[in-house]
């Protein structure tokens, strides 16, 4: 359906301008299809399924590089409202902090039924599992909690924020930690944009200068909040980029059968057939992966840290890999802007940086699995 | 019903004081050794998967197993061949003491000059007395790679019968006895200092006109059937997490923190996490098999593993720096070779793993020929450019 | 003698007040453009190894050079072709404008059909009339990849002037003007935004029999001499240590310890190993260069540096996190296509690096054709099979 | 000239057996062609050429994995000799230590002349460059001179040991380091074999149990001997990886033109080629490396610590890659005992293990070049 909608000449035409996103297509496929609260239970407006049927559409959104904000909005933005105390709370009825039940309950609601787009106001590149320990080690200080309600800070390179209804944003209290809900079109939000390798995810740099803020959750509910976030939207950008990696291989081993040189389809070249062939097995090694990540966050097992840092550590570098063979494979015509290949590659490559490099995952696989570093 | 039989076994045949022979065959004849087999032939026409209930039932009340690693190549790949494509007759003389271990099997395909290639084999095999269809075969050639030989009665046996016609059309498939005249076994010393393998030198080994499998030339067609279930076998069983050769890794480093260094760290990870993607990876595998039978998802398996077991292999090697330059064993006392019939590479040194692990992208599929497999069947890329498709065998290049 | 004539040189035409053009021409009639080249046409048939001399004493003097990265198609591929293929009239006629950069020279070889099978090019060159041994050409067709066609005024071209004949042998090499009509020019806009290089359309554009280059039919062995002095340029030039992306990546590690990770420091040195590696390699390269001409070595240089350019520049990428999300400039303000007419690795940010070094392995012979090359002339492996041999053009698979 | 002299099924043979040398062929080598003393001075018996020439040797010993003491005995030991303070100050005759002085003479005469051969007494996994800091770091401490003079202690996996008539052992004497001689047949001295991967160059552990020994050199002329033999050592062991590797390349190549399969040559399949194509690629630069590290050490250039262990970084590695392809390249063939190429594969590994692994070459690098680790 994305493909349709949403076919390459109109993703490019669109990156062209500064606003990539359609949202006739983000429409569609929030609200008419229910997309956006496919996670979110039925009793809070949502489809009552979960992060694995979630995960399918991450896969079809990277399949098409389609420019919504499927992951930042409908995943992290969501699960991280699921994961505040005040949601379950709100569920149970019993709220010790109505006023923060009702904000999240609203929230989700609207955010199921497509009516709004939130975003979490961290770096695109935040890992779900920080290098230090301790509950709140590396939540972000860069927002602080003025005397008033009010915040004032910057985040910079946050995904997806320029079509935001609502920032959802970790700030410093003089308590600790806590989570908020901004307007993103309040008094004292700049949105700046920012010069985005992925031209169909943007960035933007957001400053807040003593902006409104709506108190969502405390101290571990608001570590709480952010870590589900990012390790739910950790485990369904792994989805994302097995579906980036199936478009390049699908896309490269089309053009290997189409296009001939010297009188023989290139795809007969026994070097060419066993780099896809090497692809291709590395690819149904991350749909494994992917899927065991979206499986253990939709059940909350207990396995959940390390499927998701195993499913970051192995699908970004997948995702890359199959973009960059893909720009090869097209030869010539997969260096020019108006074949899609670049697209992917753009993507691919910022979303081995989003959530934790590779690298910072198999670290923090080190440290799940007991296998420490020297000294 | 399946319960009921497995009491009956049970009853009849109490594991504590039946000797271990009777017992199998009793197992077999009650159609508990491979249920999905057709009844009479050890199975019940059962569902695959119900074997597991089977199996689970007896191991529990004590029963003692047909030792199935010894026998594996029967079990895994002459016995799917013989189900296939042999006569009543031959279902009925070979499958019962295949299955019990009676009589152990091994595979006469690979030669020296037909490995990858293995259509283009040069064994020959002619009939006694060339215009009599029921006479015997007298067989010549040379087999390699051969597990297993030294201790078979019979073999699986692949030959040519026809060299003026293309190669795969002029094959036919045997059973040959390993005990006849003019069959000798030589072990084949391998890489490690062991000889796991043997050549197999077949000099006018006679074969009667029952033990030919399928019609004659149709040899190719029936290896098919034992081609496919050998690459499944390859692609390893159901691991746990770190089951592998990472796991032995993994230990070392959790040991010996002497060991760790920096730059090893992110390597160690990197290849921890292959090896898991992998294990789940082979674990959706054995789940859609399930379901289907053995595809080219497997070469994928076969072709991962292969991979990593050199990678982690090799590194382990460069984690143990000094100790790495030191191997465990190379039989020196006496040259005499070793005999292994498993492969271990958890109860081995480190450079044993390193050297046995060469033969993983070797043995049972080359690399190269598996991403050839992926490429064109999965990927529907065109085949290599063939030029022997439609030239008499004994014109081709040898 | 030469540095007499350096000195003759310097004192007729002193750097100081001699117009920059004045003194190019002056530096070329006195023969000290290419010593190698012959007398009167910028050179004195000397040793090519002399150049540095007059090089560095007209440097010392403070000359003008002649921008040869401007006018580095020029230089390095259609001169010595023009020299080797040329008539006289041809080499007087273009060789000293197009030292002097008075005319900037461009390249239409490539074709969107014709990449890396560039013998399998579809632009057509046919006679005005027919039977006319002396008539114009009229040249239609497409070419791609052409860097500097809007500022060229002329380009070497191949073209088919016989479809009837095997690939290789229907070809004709010419001298195109640029600014003739049926001539146009458009920027191709590539992954990183700009447009380096152009398409050019041919529709019925005119040639004259006397700006055909060699013998009719025989385009494909002059366009040989042009590819291998093409495949030596882009190899690159002498490079001090570090000289490379490397630099960029070692100043940012050792200026900001921020970015620093365990894992990252060991691929850094490996990376720094072998771009190193990589240099000292390309420094015997120029050593033996100096002895013999272009060779298969050269190869080598390209593989190796499109591999490593593309491997750090991913890692700087990785290195950067955050950072690295961010790009310098799509030209996003107007979309207007920018036409840089140099590759500026250092001058650029990481993101530009990135994408740009995927175009090393593509640009100038595919990494893909290198290994061939290195294959079948270095080891001396069979060919590919070749399906379009002794097949007249017109009847291949386009 | 190996390649006649010790085919390979003769090394194969002599590996069968407890004693791979050959005898014949190390005194061809060391004595008749003088190879033994090629970069020992004139005045002090040797060929006076430089360690580039003997570089050249130990490719071609490489090339041919011949058994002979070349590397261990006419390299790194008499390196460590030349080095000795003694060693000069023997040829400008006002020694102040004469008998060391003597002693350093005669052994090098004896070991140019290829009347005798010494090893240096340390693991062979040494590497030149030890990650401490500050003269004498990383000098062994597993010998200790006694209140005699003696030597007591031991060195585990000491290469070509077993043929040695000299050990050179640093030891540690209450002064702090020395340098000493010890006949390998002498008292006290207990030489163990080990069960070596290489089966062409075998490893002892040695055993000193107050065993008498020549003092050479003390404090910094101990370290200095020992520095020079392990950083000649590695250097020339560049050269010995690329003859290997070249060894395998040629190997490979030869039987990549003669092997069909399918009716075709199998060099004639473009995977294949590929990769025979980038190992070339990656020998020639081997070649460029070696070459580098053979000229810095034969002219003290400054830039020798660099060259050094960018050449063990790298050649190490192409060495390995090389003869790992060349088994994979001959099929079944290269997996059995009766084809040299498994002769390659031990070397190959093994030596990327001596003189310090590639990674640790890297992290020297690391502090030679000031890109200084994380933290």
């Amino acid at each position: 359906m994305l493909a349709d909608r949403s076919p390459h000449n109109a993703v490019l035409a669109r990156c062209e301008t500064d606003e990539p996103y359609d949202p006739a297509v983000w429409k569609a496929l929030a609200a008419d299809l229910g997309c956006a609260g496919l996670a979110v239970p039925e009793k809070l407006g949502g489809a009552g399924a979960s992060w694995r049927e979630a995960a399918v559409v991450a896969e079809e959104v990277g399949r098409a590089v389609t420019p919504v904000p499927f992951l930042t909005g409908s995943v992290i933005a969501t699960a991280a409202l699921l994961a505040a105390p005040a949601s379950a709370s709100a569920d149970r009825a019993d709220s010790a902090d109505g006023a923060g039940a009702e904000s999240v309950a609203a929230l989700l609601a609207d955010l199921a039924a497509g009516h709004a787009t939130a975003v979490l106001a961290v770096p695109f590149s935040s890992c779900p599992t920080p290098a230090g320990s301790g509950s709140g080690a590396g939540f972000p200080e860069t927002v602080r909690v003025d005397a008033d309600g009010h915040l004032t800070g910057t985040v910079t390179s946050v995904a997806d924020a320029s079509i935001a209804d609502v920032l959802l944003v970790p700030a410093m209290a003089a308590s600790g930690p806590a989570f908020f809900a901004v307007g993103a079109r309040a008094a004292g939000v700049t949105r700046d944009a920012v010069i985005s390798l992925d031209l169909t995810r943007r960035l933007s740099d957001i400053t807040f200068a003593s902006a409104p803020a709506r108190r969502l959750a405390d101290a571990d509910g608001a570590v709480q909040a952010l870590a589900r976030g990012l390790t739910v939207g950790a485990a369904l950008l792994a989805s994302e980029q097995l579906g980036v990696a199936q478009a390049c291989l699908d896309m490269s081993v089309a053009y290997l059968k189409t296009r001939s040189q010297f009188g023989r389809l290139i795809g007969s070249y026994q070097a060419l057939k066993h780099r896809a062939a090497d692809l291709w097995a590395a690819i149904a090694q991350a749909r494994a992966v992917a899927r065991y990540a979206a499986v253990c966050v939709a059940q909350d097992d207990p396995d959940t840290p390390v499927a998701v840092a195993l499913a970051q550590a192995y699908c970004s570098t997948v995702a890359v890999r199959a973009a960059e063979e893909c720009v090869q494979f097209h030869g010539g015509i997969g260096f020019t802007w108006e074949h899609p290949a670049h697209l992917y590659l753009k993507r691919a490559k910022s979303a081995s940086l989003a959530l934790g490099t590779a690298a910072q995952h198999r670290a923090a696989l080190g440290r799940l699995v007991n296998l420490p570093p020297a000294n | 019903m399946l319960n009921e039989r497995i009491k009956a076994l049970l009853d009849g045949h109490p594991p504590a004081s039946t000797p271990r022979l009777e017992f199998l065959r009793a197992r077999f004849d009650s159609g508990l050794a491979w249920v999905h087999f057709p009844a009479g032939l050890g199975g019940l026409d059962a569902p695959r998967e119900q074997q597991r209930i089977v199996d689970e039932a007896l191991a529990a009340a004590g029963a003692p197993d047909n030792d199935p690693h010894r026998i594996g190549i029967g079990l895994g790949m002459a016995a799917p061949t013989i189900l296939a494509h042999g006569t009543d007759e031959q279902r009925r003389r070979f499958l019962r003491p295949l299955w019990t271990g009676e009589e152990v099997w091994c595979q006469l395909f690979s030669e020296p000059g037909a490995g990858s290639d293995l259509a283009g084999l040069a064994t020959k095999a002619v009939r006694e007395n060339p215009g009599d269809e029921a006479s015997d075969w007298i067989v010549t050639g040379q087999k390699v790679w051969t597990s297993m030989a030294h201790e078979a009665r019979w073999a699986i046996l692949i030959a040519r019968t026809d060299p003026n016609v293309p190669k795969h059309k002029g094959l036919t498939y045997f059973v040959c006895d390993m005990t006849g005249p003019g069959v000798e076994v030589r072990p084949l010393r391998q890489i490690t200092g062991e000889a796991e393998f043997n050549e197999v030198f077949l000099t006018a080994a006679r074969i009667p006109d029952a033990h030919r499998l399928g019609p004659v030339g149709a040899g190719w067609a029936v290896a098919q059937t034992t081609l496919m279930n050998e690459r499944v076998a390859i692609g390893g069983g159901a691991q746990p997490r770190e089951g592998g050769v990472i796991g032995v890794v993994a230990r070392a480093w959790r040991e010996r923190p002497e060991l760790r260094t920096a730059a090893a760290h992110d390597t160690l990870l990197d290849l921890w996490t292959q090896a898991e993607a992998a294990r789940l990876t082979a674990t959706r595998l054995r789940q859609q098999l399930a379901a289907g039978g053995p595809g080219p998802e497997g070469s994928a398996a076969k072709l991962a593993f292969a991979r990593l077991n050199q990678e982690i292999s090799g590194f382990e090697l460069d984690l143990l720096g000094e100790q790495g330059l030191r191997y465990d064993d190379w039989s020196t006392g006496s040259w005499a070779s070793e005999r292994p019939t498993t492969v271990d590479f958890a109860g081995r040194g480190a450079g044993y793993r390193y050297l046995r692990a060469k033969g993983n992208s070797i043995e049972g599929g080359t690399s190269e020929i598996l991403r050839n497999i992926i490429a064109e069947r999965v990927l529907g890329l065109p085949p290599e450019i063939r030029v022997d498709k439609d030239v008499p065998w004994k014109d081709l290049a040898q």
